[in-house]
């Protein structure tokens, strides 16, 4: 058999094998058993090697904390890079590739660095790698970041897909083991909705790693039972390979549930869910994590922490080693040894480094007290272990126990402080928790079994009746008040040779004495100077015993010397799983506009607005690229008739007694006095007097208007509609509802617009110029009686007409306009029509209502009423927004006229240098002006409307060009307004 | 975080929109002399409390009312929500 | 007389799907109108509702139905809609009429897309996007919210034990269906 | 003590038992010409100038925790100039031609790693605007360069070019943008200023100002009262706080922004990436994390925390542009405190009372100003005339309407 390291027991199902892979190798496990215990079943002690020496290394912890045994699972895309072995659900089929080293994982030639050592202390590279100074970029860097990193990404899409969802619950306990089933049994029997989570995929925490026992049966079988009560229960949702990562806000805590992990495929599934859980209350029982000592040579594959050791033993069915010895400060380590020797594995010694009686009967173990660890030999895997008194002591395993450390990570996670425990020797909960949230058994410092399981009963039911249940008062059953004595003690001090506090990082007892000594004394400078608790593992085993070694140093108490706090998440979360769905395609919804199937149907080619998709442009057969069909769509349309869906512009319907007098205060121009039937178009500015949004108010009737704003900003304007409507004037009459989605808007353009519609629009509706002028409105009906709203307003400067029709007709809508059309040669145009059209024009667009410029520098001015309350007004006159040197927006053609302008180039007088002491402006937005055959612009320049017919060159030095430029009107086209009104 | 929004009882942060100091309900009197000196503290200048801050938020995915937030800026505690509208009447804002 | 005619074609029209017993259907000729309380005569316009359809205007969060199978629904303080069945695009006017100008309506109907999902797996495929607590006991019949689902404003209403009526965005239709169906396809 | 690689052989082969504390830790005097508040990089940048530029010695830092421990922190590291408006890009040039001989002045390798920072554009109005952008960078001296779809696919093939909601439509480079190691910052100018003398003391709170007919003339802290002929306040993040203490209201609110980073990879990012559809930017550490980050939560905070939501925006972000961190994970995230301004750019200046000056509104962006902002502090507390680089940046420039608005976004700190 390979499995060499297999014992009787434990939770596998031995009737089934899987095969796996470790590196190519070929190994059998069983289900039930995670990587790490199939490793260590199969003999395979080397797993990885630490980051910055290079050191060989094995398993450390059967934990989330493990800081050695990282592999790269899985391959080609779905490769995973630095993931723990010891919570990896075997399952059949996986591969599993060390990593880490340049050459194989037993030969690994970036261990030479181990040999330099010396030379790379802590902050070692702060003092050098300056010299001469263009070689750290080009020599040093690349070196440091090559050997750099640990896991590699497969630089693949992630082929996974993965969810979120939200859950609700009176009590939710985070952790499973003894305390968290009685938190849940007491709040899920007095009727409270509980979600009870646990990272492991069994659940029952410890219970599943002790042969201590509950109600006199193993605590294995009492937590089955327990679970199968509460799964009985409607008020219970039990999660299991859930990690509860962080406490946010009010209650809410985010949980990763890993659904297809353990799995060979996620089979089209979700492979992990990220829950939002919003709670009432919340029970932190998520047990405690066990500590190494530090000593020389700490690091050797081999070295575990005891309670690990015996999680492999008692659950998994593994031993690590087939001769152990246990070094502890503490009772708990002789567990350890007790259950090792229970399942016959020879346990040679057990060192305490306390001068005190044996705890427990251990056959064949020999009980060298007053002792500790100096040294181990075996740099691939234990050999021997060297004590303070010189022998030697053969072993493949060391079972290390320095004391357990609550988990009081969540606590943390809103900037609560731990509270240090002498009699202990560990940081509890502080005071400040995460409102909401109780802390109950080794979380909180109950380090025995039975007084963690009653203090679960009792925080559950203070939780609970906070809310209002009933607590619960049923007997719990009998448990141990198990020896867990322990004393203070970091690091063997005779110890001369490296001893290692933080294994990922490699941060060792000498480092955390360097950074004393160059003054990096308070935690967080410790941190950062060493790297310490920077690993992946964010220091789970590493910060304790590191900030002890630190206090020793300044001769302060503990936590005289500070705490190191926790932030979320408690274990790292895929990005992945933290995206959700939002990704790809689906990363923002799609708005269509009513007229979508008809413009792909034709040709378009679309374009991203914001969220909507628009038509760009329509390509016709025959033509070469973009430009082609935008110009006769431009030209077509101001010789005849063109038809563009511009039902993505904002529209709020808004209504009420006060509605005309709310509209004069929210735009800078004059509305009080719009009739009924007449369209005005409106500019907004902010409060701090830039000009914000522009667009067209219709008044349908006395008390009703129809507003359009730009598309960018239709949700912006409406909030602050709302603001100015419940905030500033709460007592008037006036109310807002979005229309954007409910019309379908088409502007139909050019000479024969009203021709066009005058075979659409019903009969009944008179649009002569004299009935229907310039800047009308009106509700009519189209195609034989379907409602529509008609308006004569024009962003092209021809004769223009804006109709709306409820949006489940639009498409049909666009189709009839079309057909109708056939006779003027009607033609779809798309945003860059629309755009060429009104840059000819010289109507501003977002590239000028760009939130910097003011109504003056728009040359608008005027229309800022100075006479009535109105948002804006004041501060829009604040001296620097007045200058008369401002900037204002002028019309630019090129002095050559074969040259095509580009937007974003900047205006600096002739003969001036390009610098930006002489930056005169910008050129915001260009375009072919097919209608003039050379390209048009508009942009900001100095005292711009003084100097129409001035020379100067717009300069791009970004593409390497300039040219001369005329100053002129932004009215290229039809300045007098003739077309629109005719 | 979660708003207990008076109308609609307890809701995700995320569905609103924040803006700022509740203190942007007192417009200035545009009339005054001191305009321009009020608007520019009326627009720029914030109290910036490391404590209890008013504060507007708008459910902008919900009922669409703007509240006011009482909420300290140290441990994001909750201590009131109100109606904007009510405290703008409250605070003598009319038409 | 115009040659022309329109004909209708709402986003997600005739969308019938079931998965697993779970059906997600779009009602047919759903009409919406929108229904603002005037400032200061809130009263005279609940009681003019009560008059047009036999209920009360429900409380904010809360719907009604009323005699003739219209649908109440509370949004905010001075905003109800009124969600009936009515095929033809005057639906304002319908509602306009009975309430004899006490309220401000406008037309809502194209605004949005409805989604009925009801079956045994609703609430759980709802749990992946919906923020709101949908727990029977916190969730009544009736109740409604207004909240967001992936990324896009949705109405959501509890129609029945294990139904729920969704409105959201007209523009959006698609990418709202592919987020329900997406939910039901990740929890079978 | 010079920092040399002979010096690390000697000290490697004798135990590494000869460093000594990069800085002393003094008790503080009872009188200094110079006070600075705040023991941030900005802080320990204007203490370094001023005694380095200025021949000033008898400076204090004033720190109530540990140096560094504020946004000098606690950043994603990020050093660029690309930006747009006269009253910014000239400072932040400065400040990038700065940093590219930083080390070799101070003696302290902080890494600095001018790597590249590339702003993606998705539609044409942002090309527009980039091109804007790019040639005030060319005008102030900097660099700048515009990238095609086909220039982005040869040189990062990882983004999403096929399947993007928003297409990526290219991109704007600015080739001597990167990143430093960021806490490195703060100890080499500290090194730097104690070596010249500046003291200072850590764990030392300001409780007050001593004010007397409108001048500052010192400041009580929680180790005794300091007199001073000028006090300089340079604590972004508290400065709200810390200037109520001299009764003055600031056009600043204080907002959280959350950074992030994941567990350490072999390399697979060149420089920073800044998504332009959504809020995400990213780069890679020496270490090999992905420093990433996107927008500020949106609310007033001083709680140094933030909320889910927008880790979920930041990573929606990450996952549209680049689907191959997919597996990657987030090992850790944190929360600084902004001085969210009114225009979303900084002050340096004078205030109304005679001999307190102010340095603060960096927003998310003060990183990358840290040279410049202590030179420029520097030369306004020696000279009492503005850095030509830094004359827009004044506290009265809302009154008079002169604004550095680079965003566009107005009034409203949470949206810069």
């Amino acid at each position: 058999m390979s499995q060499v390291n297999r014992i009787s027991g434990g939770q596998i199902d031995r009737a089934q094998e899987f095969k796996f892979t470790f590196n190519g190798k070929a190994m059998q496990g069983h289900p039930g058993d995670t990587l790490a215990s199939a490793l260590l079943a199969n003999g395979q002690r080397l797993v990885g090697r630490s980051f910055k020496y290079h050191r060989p290394r094995g398993i450390f912890t059967a934990g989330s904390e493990e800081p050695n045994a990282l592999v790269e699972l899985r391959s080609g895309a779905h490769q995973e890079p630095n993931t723990r072995a010891t919570v990896t659900e075997l399952f059949d089929g996986l591969q599993a590739k060390s990593q880490n080293h340049r050459g194989s994982l037993e030969h690994d030639l970036m261990a030479v660095t181990d040999f330099m050592s010396p030379f790379l202390s802590a902050g070692f590279y702060y003092k050098t790698f300056m010299w001469p100074r263009a070689f750290w970029e080009k020599l040093y860097e690349p070196i440091i970041r090559k050997s750099a990193g640990l896991g590699r990404l497969s630089m693949q899409e992630d082929p996974d897909i993965y969810d979120k969802g939200y859950l609700h619950c009176d009590l939710l306990v985070i952790g499973a083991g003894p305390t968290g089933l009685v938190a849940a049994l007491t709040a899920g029997r007095a009727g409270a909705r509980v979600i009870l989570a646990d990272e492991d995929f069994t659940l029952g925490g410890r219970l599943n790693s002790e042969t201590l026992e509950v109600g006199g049966v193993p605590g294995a079988g009492w937590a089955k039972e327990a679970l199968v009560e509460l799964a009985a229960m409607d008020n219970v949702r039990l999660m299991s390979r859930t990690t509860v990562y962080g406490a946010y806000d009010h209650g809410v805590y985010g949980a990763l549930e890993r659904c297809t992990d353990h799995l060979a495929s996620s089979g089209g599934k979700p492979r992990q869910i990220l829950w939002r859980v919003t709670s009432k209350r919340a029970v932190l029982a998520a047990g405690a994590t066990e500590r190494p000592i530090a000593f020389g040579n700490n690091d050797r594959p081999g070295v575990m922490l005891a309670g690990s050791v015996r999680s492999y033993a008692n659950r998994y069915g593994v031993t690590p080693g087939q001769q152990v010895a246990v070094f502890t400060n503490n009772d708990d380590g002789w567990r350890t040894a007790a259950d090792l020797v229970a399942k016959g594995v020879h346990v040679p010694a057990i060192i305490d480094v306390r001068d005190a009686p044996a705890v427990c009967d251990v056959p064949g173990a020999r009980h060298i007290r007053n002792a500790g660890v100096v040294d181990t030999i075996g740099r691939k895997g234990l050999k021997s272990v060297t004590l303070t008194d010189g022998q030697v002591i053969p072993v493949d395993c060391l079972a290390v126990s320095g004391g357990w450390n609550p988990n009081v990570h969540l606590t943390c996670h809103q900037r609560g402080r731990p509270a240090w425990r002498d009699d202990i020797s560990a940081f509890v909960p502080g005071r400040d928790l995460p409102p909401g949230m109780a802390v109950a058994g080794a979380a909180n410092g109950a380090m025995t079994l039975a007084a963690a399981m009653a203090e679960g009963q009792s925080v559950a039911n203070t939780q609970i009746e906070a809310l209002g249940y009933k607590p619960s008062k049923a007997d719990l059953p009998r448990a141990e008040d198990e020896p867990r004595e322990c004393v203070p003690y970091w690091h063997v001090r005779e110890s001369t040779k490296r001893g290692w506090l933080d294994l990922q990082n490699d941060v060792t007892v000498k480092d955390v004495r360097q950074s004393h000594r160059e003054g990096f004394r308070s935690v967080e400078h410790l941190k950062r100077y060493t790297t310490l608790g920077m690993a992946t593992d964010q220091g789970k085993t590493a910060n304790i015993p590191a900030l002890a070694i630190m206090a020793e140093c300044t001769g302060k108490t503990i936590p005289e010397t500070g705490t190191t706090i926790f932030r979320p998440p408690y274990t790292p979360v895929p990005i992945g799983a933290l995206g959700g769905r939002s990704r790809g395609r689906d990363f923002r919804p799609y708005r269509l506009t009513p007229s979508h199937n008809w413009a792909k149907e034709n040709g378009a080619t679309f374009v991203e607005v914001g969220n909507w998709l628009r038509a760009q442009w329509f390509a016709r057969p025959g033509e070469k690229g973009w430009r082609d069909s935008v110009d006769r769509e431009v030209l077509a349309t101001r010789k005849s008739v063109g038809i563009c869906d511009v039902t993505t512009l904002g529209k709020i319907d808004v209504q009420g007694k006060d509605a005309a007098a709310f509209l004069n205060k929210v735009y800078a121009n004059g509305f009080a006095k719009l009739a009924v039937g007449r369209v005005r178009y409106g500019l907004m500015l902010r409060e701090d007097g830039i000009a914000y949004d522009d667009g067209t108010t219709a008044r349908m009737s006395e008390n009703h208007f129809v507003m359009t704003t730009t598309t960018a900003n239709a949700v912006l304007v409406f909030r602050r509609l709302e603001f100015a409507r419940q905030c500033l004037w709460p007592d008037m009459d006036v109310h807002l509802i979005s229309t954007t989605d409910g019309w379908a808007q088409f502007a139909v353009a050019g000479p024969n617009a009203r021709n066009l519609l005058r075979k659409v629009v019903d009969e009944a509706h008179d649009l002569s110029n004299e009935a229907f002028p310039f800047m009308a409105c009106g509700e009519v009906t189209v195609c034989n009686g379907t409602p529509a709203r008609l308006f004569r307003i024009s962003f092209s400067g021809e004769l223009a007409y804006e109709v709306a029709v409820p949006a489940r007709y639009g498409n049909a809508m666009m189709d009839v306009l079309m057909r109708a059309g056939r006779e003027f040669d009607a033609t779809p145009y798309g945003t860059e029509a629309l755009g060429v059209m009104r840059i000819e024009k010289g109507h501003a667009a977002g590239n000028e209502l760009n939130g910097q410029t003011t109504a003056h520098n728009l040359g608008m001015g005027k229309m800022v009423s100075q006479t009535k309350e109105c948002i804006g007004n004041v501060l829009s006159q604040r001296p620097e927004m007045v200058r008369e040197d401002a900037v204002k927006l002028v019309g630019f053609r090129p002095v050559e006229k074969d040259r095509g302008l580009i937007a974003g180039s900047h205006f600096i007088t002739r003969g001036d240098k390009a610098i930006m002491d002489n930056d005169q402006g910008w050129m915001s937005s260009v375009a072919f002006s097919p209608s003039l055959g050379h390209s048009v612009g508009l942009g900001f320049i100095k005292n711009g409307d003084t100097r129409m017919g001035e020379i100067v060159r717009a300069v791009s030095p970004v593409h390497g060009t300039e040219m001369e430029v005329e100053i002129v009107s932004a009215h290229f086209i039809d300045p007098a307004g003739d077309r629109l009104r005719a | 975080m979660i708003i207990n929004h008076p109308l609609l009882g307890p809701r995700d942060a995320a569905e609103f929109v924040y803006l700022g100091d509740a203190s942007l309900i007192e417009r200035p009197d545009w009339q005054a002399d001191d305009a321009a000196e009020a608007f520019h503290a009326y627009g720029y200048l914030r109290d910036n409390p490391a404590g209890k801050h008013a504060e507007l938020w708008y459910h902008e995915q919900g009922d669409r009312s703007w509240l006011v937030v009482t909420r300290d800026t140290t441990t994001h505690e909750i201590t009131s929500v109100e109606m904007a509208r009510d405290v703008a009447r409250a605070k003598g804002r009319s038409k | 007389m115009p040659e022309y005619t329109l004909t209708s074609a709402a986003p997600l029209a005739g969308t019938d799907i079931s998965v697993a017993g779970t059906r997600l259907m779009a009602p047919a000729d759903l009409a919406i109108v929108s229904v603002a309380l005037p400032l200061g005569e809130e009263k005279p316009a609940g009681k003019a509702i009560r008059a047009a359809y036999g209920v009360a205007l429900p409380e904010v969060g809360k719907s009604s139905l009323a005699k003739d199978d219209s649908r109440l629904v509370r949004l905010g303080s001075d905003l109800a809609f009124v969600i009936f069945v009515h095929p033809t695009p005057d639906a304002e006017r319908v509602v306009a009429a009975r309430l004899k100008g006490a309220a401000y309506t406008t037309d809502q109907t194209d605004v949005w897309v409805a989604l009925d999902l009801s079956g045994p797996s609703a609430r759980r495929a709802l749990e992946r996007i919906c923020p709101i607590d949908l727990h029977p006991d916190v969730f009544a019949i009736g109740d409604s919210a207004r909240t967001m689902m992936e990324h896009l404003g949705t109405l959501i209403i509890r129609t029945g034990d294990d139904s729920y009526r969704l409105l959201s965005g007209s523009s959006s239709a698609g990418s709202f269906l592919h987020a329900i169906e997406t939910s039901l396809a990740n929890i079978t | 003590m010079r920092y040399s690689a002979l010096k690390i052989l000697r000290e490697g082969l004798t135990g590494n038992k000869g460093w000594k504390p990069v800085w002393r830790e003094p008790d503080p005097k009872p009188e200094y010409d110079i006070v600075i508040i705040g023991g941030g990089g900005h802080g320990l940048a204007t203490a370094y100038y001023l005694a380095r530029e200025f021949g000033m010695r008898n400076i204090a830092v004033l720190e109530k925790g540990w140096i560094g421990s504020g946004n000098i922190g606690r950043n994603t590291t990020i050093i660029r100039s690309n930006y747009m408006l006269p009253g910014n890009e000239p400072f932040y040039e400065m400040s990038l031609k700065l940093w590219e001989g930083l080390e070799q002045d101070f003696n302290y390798n902080a890494m600095v790693s001018q790597r590249s920072i590339l702003n993606l554009f998705h539609t044409d109005a942002q090309r527009d605007a980039f091109v804007r952008r790019a040639n005030a960078m060319f005008l102030a001296g900097a660099d700048a360069e515009l990238a095609t779809t086909e220039q982005l696919r040869a040189e990062l093939p990882f983004l999403d070019y096929e399947n993007a909601r928003f297409p990526i439509k290219g991109g704007l480079f600015q080739r001597r943008g990167g990143t430093v190691r960021h806490d490195a910052v703060a100890w080499g100018y500290a090194r730097g200023a104690d070596e010249r003398g500046v003291d200072i003391i850590q764990n030392c709170e300001v409780t007050g100002f001593d004010i007397e007919n409108g001048k500052c003339r010192g400041v009580q802290t929680s180790r005794g009262a300091i007199r001073a002929r000028k006090v300089a306040v340079c604590v972004a993040g508290s400065s709200g706080r810390v200037m109520a203490q001299a009764g003055m209201r600031l056009p600043i609110e204080s907002h959280v922004l959350q950074a992030f980073v994941t567990e350490g990879l072999k390399p697979v990012l060149p420089g920073v990436i800044t998504f332009g559809a959504g809020h995400f930017y990213v780069s890679q550490s020496d270490k090999g994390g992905l420093v990433f980050g996107g927008d500020i939560d949106g609310y007033n905070s001083y709680a140094q925390r933030g909320n889910l939501p927008v880790v979920e925006d930041v990573a929606e972000g990450g996952m549209a542009i680049m689907p191959m961190i997919g597996r990657a994970r987030l090992l850790r995230s944190w929360g600084g405190i902004m001085d969210m301004s009114m225009d979303g750019s900084p002050f340096i200046d004078k205030t109304d009372i005679d001999g307190l000056y102010f340095n603060g509104g960096w927003c998310y962006g003060g990183f990358k100003a840290t040279p410049a902002s202590g030179m420029c502090y520097a030369h306004l507390l020696a000279k009492d005339t503005p850095h030509p680089v830094a004359t827009q940046m004044r506290l009265d420039r809302f009154r008079r309407g002169n604004l550095i608005d680079e965003k566009g976004q107005g009034n409203q700190p949470n949206l810069h």
